[in-house]
């Protein structure tokens, strides 16, 4: 396999801590939030791989480090073999920044109100002194824009014409590797299914390579080729969304599977999930899982379980083979 | 169950006067809720969903305000109340849920003293008895040690817990009608589900009417009894959840159906309506939605559009999808 | 004890002023205060005004400017010495703090005032001992015969040796040098009033002194003093149009006209013993502040002319002053010896005739000069010195004014750091040689020490220095006119105009406006008295 | 929060130390005090034995050092114009201003904190909007201005209030007050409107913003939709959150009323620190100008301290969080 | 409402604006705010013609009051439009005590008040902004020392820092140049007391953009810091700042004119707005109401209506408030 991007042991730590002053007053040591812990993964050129988790779960943090708006605690990425945190040659630097592109959550926030769109666009090749004439307009029409729209400010366009927008000004530089983070989740379905499309339709036409963030489950079969799940800053499954969906691994994915509501779910009455997201700045001993899990045993509040294949996933939990037993058993 | 249904929305029209024009987010609108009964609405941003809720309250902010219809609530007419008439009903009868439990807490007051100050002023009862419900109503809601939390203020709790303090907010003076706007968009899946399913519990047990305005179509499918589709201020289509969701009559309700992707689904394209929302500024005339509609023909343009009233009751379309020739005919 | 009658006092005073006005109180308002109560440190008006209510002179001026016995009874030149005045010392004086006025007082006041640190000291030039005389007088020794010394001590309290010892008063206070001595602000006087409570800047009051010499002698109407400085001259118009104050000086001359129109209130003028004129450098090769390099343009003469031509006194008079002043010729106002119509004259002249002298003086083109001036010390100071650098600006000269508050303003004529001054100067003694011992005499340690024009005439300071011992007053008279003559010629100043002051009263007060602008209160009589 | 007030106590001493080092400076900037101490017939010697005597000849910030060190002690030396401590003469002189201050600020927070509230809950109201226009005119007129017009209309054409000073003053030994006489009274009413619009126009418009902008909250909505009553809406939630942000502007305008007592006092001629301020310029008295800027930066000092720990009373967030707030 | 539908309500995208710039102009929501407000019409004609009679004083002027050698001094004290007692000459607005004409003086002074306001909130807004922008973008250590110079600003008030920079400057300049050093320290002193609020409102309304996408996408492609505070985030604060500016404007004005008071404002000879309403106060009493009254009704129409302006650009620049 062709690995775009290769992520190992990445690791992501913020310093929480309350001021110099108030530790020393108040004996308290140095707080750390571990945001991304561990985590490995790799994504093949000319596919999506997704990353889906609740708030907390370290999703969007991985995606800035993939892109280099963070740097890394530990661990490291690379893509097209190039450590942007490490690399040293300004050539390389440069070549795979504009490999690179981002779609961000808000497209109201994403796209600079005072400027035109198409200065928006183009501002990636013009960061570079590239040529930019001619290059907005086409591809605003490329997403499904009008020409003329090139003129006009953000304001005048509706939330799923801004993410259109975003789009644009992502392929500007025609990168190899578009990181989305939660694309559609402010947008409204019917224009989240145009964006969703029309987000294929360029990735069969570019070949490009996506990392699809989101919290949306549903969102994320439907688009990925590949599927991690996070919890609390650790990839605690990694499978395609066909076996996501038909037998997963994690008691925390199966989780995630039951709660989401189903169109064709009238009336169904689940048992809620028990408890909530614990705090990530004291995260449970072993498996950070272990409190919400009803399968949980002694090992799980000791030992921290590493991602091992089970069948066609990767599975970190020590007692995967129990959970798609019964969860084969309960459907 | 009583005849009287808890809400009955007639004809609910509301007008902002803006520069250019008087927009209608929400635009002859009359629906039903009996009590024990949840009714769902939904529709996509703008569609004035929202509005129909505040509307109910008599919360909307000026320069909107209700230009015609009725609201009645158990029989007694409540949108042409006085500020202090209309008072007594918010919170006594008509509780509300917003969507984003950070911001719905006064963040400088106790929990336990903004849900005494909510009793007190509906019910009459003393400082004392009010703090042991408060109490107990945020044991019902599921806050653990509530005895001792109650002195807490709103920044102490999670996003889920505050939620919930907000549903006993809402439930403690024992409303017959609970409109929830949104109460889950915020959160996360986990906790959403456990949010709807404290409110269903809590309003089956008591037998209040919930109107639960939301955009997720998997919420309304598990939750609602009944389902309102509501497209640029009006209704599109009104029934029963599984007979709208799985047999959609409205091309836009069928068409949301469609673009909403399903987990279970596989991998095809996704089904897309062309376009957008219409900004309310900028209405089509007749039918809000023919310049989206693959159904659209030459009546479609025609003042004035179709209601649920003018086509068969459930949904206004002059065209509709998934109609039985049995139905037809009638 | 003190605060409960305090609030009774306040209380029980219903109206808001009419309650504190009670008749023998006198609030007085002016524009600045007493810069020290120490009476040798300082010889400005304000500061010896406050004086003369606490201390005495041996002889002061009345009401009239006429010479008046205070702690003396009889003055005269001895018959066997000209050169010794014998003063006869009043008798049964007492010092507010009980002490018995005596001849030790005088001389240990004298020699006092005239250290190096006493401001009082010009005036006391001539005066080589002073030692106690027979029976209860004392006897100035001067070196040589000196008519006029009586009238250079009007202003020149007498303090209480004993006091002054055990306080640590002996040495006078040094002001410029910042410096503060226990007089300064506690007094033991033999005056009429005596020192209740001092805020400087904020208020001083002073109380009848019931053992004063002159109980029955003087109307002594007034029983208390509350005086407070009112810096801002709309506000202490205000307060004396709303009866808040009794007594106002230094009242802006456009706000004379309202006020005595007000009931209850009138505002009484006199002719004041101050002229108002410009100094000029002229001493110095060249100037710091002018645009003329390596030359002296004030060290010519027919500059000054053109200058004095230039300036209109009566445009001045009439629209500056209001009416209140009178132009004048001549620094000395017209009851000071020496003044005669003919010098009193201003040149005639007008613009062309100035702009024709500038050019002869090779100043075609006119040049620029720095003017510094006071601006809150004379009437309308500060609007002179503007109107004046509007009308040399049309001769051709650019005058950059700076305007300061008098603490800054006269230093730089004490050190002659100035090139274009403004100063109004009083005559106490009412006679010229006062003028020329400050003005005109070389500067030095002794005389000439308020002459920052940089002129030193040595012959013109024989003459002057003679004047101190000259017995015949004719011949005496003729030498002033000489120097005057001189100092006219020369163009050393340029006269403006003779202040005209006016004091603002209720109703309820008679006295006369003082010439030099000293109000003495045991002379205020009242209606109700 | 003590690591918070310490953390503010600290910031605190910076700031005076700064203002000490301004306040130092001067004395170096505005003329040798050599100059000015010694008359024209000094020596040499004279010089050099008064650099000595007054730690002259020492460096620059062994100087600034002993300064501080006196300035701590209360001991800002002598007042060139009054030849007495300056500590002294700012005791006696404190009251007044203060006492002026504090009717000032009471009454910009009184009447500043009222209208606010009815302006913004009243916001298109005819009353709301004539209100806002004259609090402007109130802030586009200079303060001696407003002062002399006030001492015009009041004192001279209605004769109803003094026109200057402060009345008859109460000595409590340590303290004159002019709180305790019917003149003392009188006396503070022109100079306190005078001094306290500026800011009761500030507070009045910051008020309504805030107010405004919390009145926009959800959690306002929710109260409502609670049917709480407006009463209990508009005072008990809205105008507990504005007080937040007021609370802060409020201290800093406190501090900016004893700086602009400067010019209220001397058009009325109140006999505060401000007109010893404005003396002591004209008499370039250093030593007062000095301990008078020391003064004011302490006071200013203060009050923010109190402010912050006010804010620990209202905002429960900024107590050590139990929960995980974030 | 929920944030959608207050998001689709904001923009009139849809009609055709064929009018180019201008039109487009004219038909934003802004000027269409500006055009039903009587009060922000009225304040900016007020404030236009004031700025215009001030920009072109010398030729509106009837007299220039700044050469000395033009006055002449019998001129004094004549009233409002009638002729002098002595020349004959009439004013329209009367004389002061000096004879210069009002209304000439009151042009002039505008010239140097306004331009004195105007320059020293130029002053305050650089370095507020400037500061502003680096704390709220860079934020950590820097925004500390940043914000803790501020508080130590805030600590003199604007009238004491202009007066110790007024006495300092004025005790280290030579003599000749303090008539020009004047205006210079004025708008110095008052400039520096009024960065803070800038800084102030510009790093929060920084810190708000800085965490925005847009910036993130900028640093992507990587954009340097200063660029993209400059390019993306400068633009996007720049209404609040222009609010201040306007209301700090008057507040410049005024403060002027108290320093004036206070003695060291602009020099009589070239005198403000400040220094005219100063002499012009003396004569409340005396019945020359002329020599306050004009001056100070001008002063005030100007702080009033800039005020005015400021008060309805803040809500008109005021997202949330419709």
């Amino acid at each position: 396999m062709n690995a775009l991007v290769t992520v190992r042991n990445l690791t992501r730590r913020f310093d929480v801590s309350k001021p110099w002053l108030n530790r020393v007053l108040e004996r308290l040591p140095k707080r750390k939030l571990t945001a991304v812990s561990d985590v490995s993964f790799e994504i093949a050129s000319g596919t999506t791989y997704a990353l889906v988790g609740e708030s907390g779960s370290g999703k969007s943090t991985i995606g800035k480090m993939l892109v280099g708006l963070l740097e890394p605690s530990g661990g490291a990425v690379e893509i097209g073999g190039v450590n942007l945190a490490t690399e040293r040659d300004a050539e390389r630097i440069e070549r795979v920044r504009g490999d690179i592109q981002m779609i961000f959550q808000d497209p109201y926030a994403s796209l600079n109100p005072r400027w035109k769109v198409r200065d928006i666009i183009v501002e990636p090749l013009a960061a570079r002194g590239a040529r930019t004439r001619g290059v907005a307009e086409r591809l605003l029409e490329q997403v499904g824009l009008s020409v003329d729209d090139a003129g006009k400010f953000p304001h005048e366009f509706s939330g799923g014409q801004r993410q259109r927008i975003c789009i644009a000004r992502a392929l500007a530089s025609e990168p190899r590797l578009i990181v989305c983070d939660e694309p559609t989740s402010a947008l409204d379905v019917s224009v989240q299914a145009q964006v969703l499309n029309l987000m294929s339709d360029l990735k069969d036409e570019y070949g490009l390579t996506y990392l699809f963030i989101s919290h949306d489950l549903t969102v994320v079969t439907h688009m990925a080729d590949l599927v991690g799940v996070l919890y609390l800053g650790r990839l605690v499954e990694e499978a395609a969304p066909e076996t996501l969906n038909a037998r997963p691994a994690h008691p925390y994915t199966q989780m995630l599977l039951d709660a989401a509501p189903k169109l064709d779910g009238f009336g169904r009455e689940v048992d809620p999930p028990q408890g909530e997201i614990p705090d990530p700045i004291n995260p449970p001993e072993g498996c950070v899982f272990h409190p919400r899990c009803p399968l949980a045993v002694e090992r799980c509040r000791t030992e921290r379980p590493e991602l091992r294949a089970v069948g066609p996933a990767r599975v970190a939990c020590h007692r995967a083979e129990e959970a798609i037993a019964q969860f084969e058993r309960r459907t | 169950m009583s005849d009287t249904p808890v809400l009955s929305v007639r004809d609910l029209t509301v007008e902002i006067p803006t520069r250019g024009a008087v927009l209608r987010p929400v635009d002859a609108m009359s629906y039903d809720i009996a009590a024990g009964e949840i009714l769902g609405v939904v529709g996509e941003s703008g569609a004035g969903k929202s509005m129909t809720g505040n509307a109910v309250i008599g919360l909307l902010d000026p320069p909107a305000h209700i230009a015609g219809g009725e609201v009645l609530l158990n029989g007694r007419r409540i949108d042409d109340l006085s500020l202090r008439q209309i008072r007594r009903v918010r919170g006594a009868e008509i509780g509300m849920v917003f969507q984003d439990p950070l911001t719905s807490l006064n963040p400088l007051i106790p929990i336990g003293e903004q849900l005494v100050e909510t009793m007190i002023t509906h019910l009459d009862i003393s400082q004392a008895e009010a703090r042991k419900r408060a109490v107990a109503a945020l044991d019902e809601v599921g806050i653990p040690g509530a005895s001792e939390r109650i002195d807490s203020y709103p920044h102490e709790f999670s996003g889920g817990m505050r939620q919930r303090v907000v549903i006993a907010l809402a439930l403690c003076a024992e409303p017959s009608l609970v409109i929830a706007d949104e109460p889950t968009t915020a959160l996360d899946v986990s906790v959403q589900a456990q949010i709807i399913a404290l409110l269903r519990r809590l309003c089956r047990e008591r037998g209040t009417a919930v109107m639960l305005i939301t955009h997720d179509m998997g919420v309304i499918a598990e939750t609602a009894d009944r389902v309102a589709v509501m497209y640029a201020g009006r209704l599109a289509e009104l029934g029963p959840v599984r007979e709208v969701l799985s047999r959609p009559r409205h091309p836009y309700t069928e068409g949301l159906m469609g673009s909403t992707p399903a987990a279970s689904a596989g991998r095809p394209r996704l089904h897309q309506i062309p376009g957008a929302m219409p900004r309310l500024g900028h209405l089509p005339p007749g039918c809000p939605f023919h310049p989206r509609c693959p159904r659209a023909q030459a009546d479609c343009t025609r003042d004035p559009g179709p209601t649920l009233a003018a086509c068969d009751g459930r949904a206004a379309c002059w065209h509709p999808v998934n109609v039985t020739d049995a139905e037809v005919s009638r | 004890m003190k605060l409960t009658r305090q609030v009774l006092m306040a209380t029980t005073a219903l109206g808001l002023m009419a309650g504190a006005a009670s008749a023998e109180t006198l609030r007085w308002a002016r524009s600045g205060d007493a810069l020290t109560l120490d009476p040798h440190a300082q010889n400005e008006g304000p500061t010896h005004t406050m004086n003369h209510q606490i201390y005495e002179p041996l002889l002061l001026r009345d009401t009239e400017g006429e010479l008046e016995g205070a702690l003396a009874t009889d003055w005269q030149v001895s018959e066997e010495d000209p050169n010794v005045w014998i003063f006869t010392l009043r008798e049964g004086v007492t010092f507010h703090g009980g002490e018995t006025f005596d001849a030790e007082d005088v001389i240990f006041s004298i020699e006092r005032a005239q250290s190096p640190d006493s401001d009082m000291k010009e005036l006391l030039t001539s005066i080589t001992e002073v030692r106690a005389g027979e029976g209860n007088t004392v006897e100035f020794v001067t070196d040589g015969p000196n008519p006029i010394l009586p009238a250079n001590l009007t202003n020149l309290f007498i303090m209480d040796k004993g006091w002054a010892e055990e306080n640590g008063a002996v040495e006078v206070q040094d002001v410029e040098g910042g410096e503060q001595t226990f007089a300064a602000s506690n007094t033991n006087g033999t005056g009429p009033y005596q020192l209740v409570s001092r805020e400087a800047d904020v208020r001083t009051v002073l109380e009848q002194f019931p053992d004063y010499w002159g109980m029955d002698e003087f109307p002594m109407a007034i029983d208390r003093i509350e005086f407070t400085p009112i810096q801002n001259e709309a506000t202490r118009v205000a307060a004396l149009l709303s009866g808040e104050v009794d007594f106002a000086q230094d009242l802006p001359v456009q706000d004379l006209e309202r006020v005595a129109g007000s009931e209850g209130l009138q505002v009484i003028t006199a002719p004041q013993n101050r002229t108002i004129f410009f100094g000029l450098n002229v001493g110095a090769d060249d100037l710091e502040n002018d645009d003329v390099e390596g030359e002296n343009p004030l060290a010519n003469r027919q500059v000054r002319q053109a200058m004095n031509m230039a300036i209109n006194r009566d445009a001045i008079q009439q629209v500056v002053m209001r009416g209140q002043s009178e132009p004048t010729g001549i620094i000395i106002p017209p009851f000071v010896n020496g003044w005669t119509e003919e010098l009193d004259t201003p040149p005639e002249g007008d613009m062309e005739a100035a702009m024709q002298l500038m050019e002869e003086a090779g100043y075609p083109d006119g040049f620029s000069i720095q003017l510094d001036c006071p601006n809150d010390r004379y009437i309308n100071d500060e609007a002179i010195c503007q109107a004046v650098v509007g009308m040399l600006s049309q001769a051709g000269i650019t005058v950059n004014l700076d305007s300061k508050p008098k603490a800054q303003h006269f230093p730089l004529i004490a050190n002659s750091t100035t090139d274009f001054f403004l100063l109004g100067w009083g005559v106490p003694t009412f006679d010229s040689e006062y003028v020329f011992n400050f003005l005109v005499h070389t500067k030095g340690d002794e005389l000439g020490s308020w002459n920052a024009t940089g002129y030193s005439n040595p012959e013109l300071d024989a003459q002057i220095t003679a004047l101190s011992s000259m017995t015949d007053l004719e011949e005496r008279d003729a030498a002033i006119a000489e120097i005057w003559e001189e100092v006219q010629s020369e163009t050393l100043y340029l006269p403006v105009h003779n202040q005209v002051l006016n004091w603002g009263l209720t109703d309820g007060i008679q006295t006369e406006v003082q010439p030099e602008d000293q109000p003495k209160v045991k002379y205020f009589e009242t209606s109700s008295s | 929060m003590l690591a918070f007030i310490l953390r503010r106590l600290f910031q605190s001493i910076i700031v005076l130390l700064i203002v000490g080092f301004v306040a130092f400076s001067m004395f170096t900037f505005v003329g040798d005090p050599i100059d000015n101490m010694l008359g024209q017939e000094r020596t040499q010697a004279d010089i050099a034995r008064l650099r000595e005597q007054l730690g002259l000849d020492q460096p620059f910030f062994v100087q600034y050092w002993n300064f501080l060190g006196n300035a701590i002690q209360g001991n800002f030396g002598i007042s060139y114009r009054q030849g007495r401590p300056v500590s002294e003469i700012l005791l006696e002189r404190a009251p007044a201003t203060l006492e002026l201050a504090a009717v000032s600020a009471f009454f910009a927070m009184l009447l500043g904190i009222s209208l606010g509230v009815f302006t913004a809950i009243r916001r298109n109201g005819m009353a709301s909007n004539v209100i806002m226009t004259l609090s402007l005119i109130g802030v586009s007129l200079p303060t001696f201005l407003i002062g002399i017009l006030l001492i015009y209309v009041f004192s001279v054409e209605l004769n109803w209030l003094p026109s200057f000073g402060r009345g008859a003053v109460v000595d409590l030994g340590w303290w004159t007050t002019g709180f305790l006489t019917t003149s003392g009274l009188q006396a503070l009413i022109l100079p306190a409107i005078t001094l306290g619009l500026y800011q009761m126009t500030l507070i009045m418009r910051l008020v309504r913003s805030e107010m405004l902008e919390v009145l926009r909250q959800e959690y306002i909505r929710f109260a409502r939709a609670r049917g709480l009553r407006e009463r209990a809406v508009n005072f008990r939630h809205a105008l507990k959150n504005t007080l937040v942000p007021v609370i802060t502007v409020t201290g800093l305008q406190l501090g900016a009323i004893i700086a602009f007592a400067i010019i209220t006092e001397t058009v009325f001629q109140w006999p505060g620190v401000g007109l010893l301020f404005i003396n002591a310029i004209q008499f370039v008295d250093i030593p007062v100008m000095a301990a008078y800027l020391m003064l004011i930066s302490v006071m200013f000092v203060s009050i923010n301290l109190i402010v912050d720990l006010l804010y620990f009373a209202i905002d429960p967030r900024l107590r050590v969080g139990k929960g995980r707030g974030h | 409402m929920t944030e959608g539908a207050d998001r689709h309500t904001d923009a009139t995208a849809e009609k055709p604006t064929p009018r180019g710039r201008f039109g487009r102009a004219w038909d934003s929501d802004f000027a269409w705010k500006f055009r039903h407000s009587p009060v922000a019409i009225v304040a900016a004609l007020v404030m236009t013609v004031i700025v215009l009679a001030a920009i072109f004083a010398p030729l509106i002027a009837p007299y220039d009051p700044f050469d000395p050698g033009s006055l002449n001094l019998m001129n004094g004290f004549t009233p409002p439009g009638e002729p002098n007692a002595f020349t004959g000459d009439a004013f329209l607005m009367g004389t002061d005590d000096q004879g210069r004409d009002v209304f000439s003086t009151i042009l002039h002074g505008l010239r140097i008040s306004l331009f004195v306001g105007a320059a020293a909130v130029l002053f305050a807004m650089v370095l507020g902004v400037t500061l502003g922008l680096v704390a709220g973008y860079t934020g950590g250590w820097v925004d500390t020392i940043i914000m803790r110079i501020a508080d130590i600003q805030l600590t003199f008030p604007s009238i004491l820092v202009a007066m110790l920079i007024f006495g300092i400057a004025k005790g280290v300049t030579p003599v000749e140049y303090r008539d020009q050093m004047a205006i210079w320290v004025l708008i110095f002193a008052i400039g520096l007391s009024d960065w803070v609020q800038f800084a102030r409102v510009v790093r929060g309304a920084a810190m708000v953009q800085a965490g925005r996408e847009y910036v993130a996408a900028a640093r992507l492609i990587g954009r340097s810091g200063p660029s993209i505070m400059l390019r993306h985030i400068l633009p996007n604060v720049l209404s609040p700042v222009l609010v201040i500016a306007t209301i700090s404007l008057a507040l410049a004005i005024i403060a002027e004119a108290t320093l004036s008071f206070l003695g060291v404002g602009a020099p009589p000879t070239q005198p403000s707005l400040g220094t005219l309403i100063r002499v012009g106060q003396g004569f409340l009493f005396s019945g020359e109401w002329w020599i306050l009254f004009f001056p100070a009704v001008t002063l005030l129409a100007l702080a009033l209506s800039v005020n005015l302006l400021g008060d309805w650009l803040r809500d008109a620049l005021n997202p949330r408030l419709k």
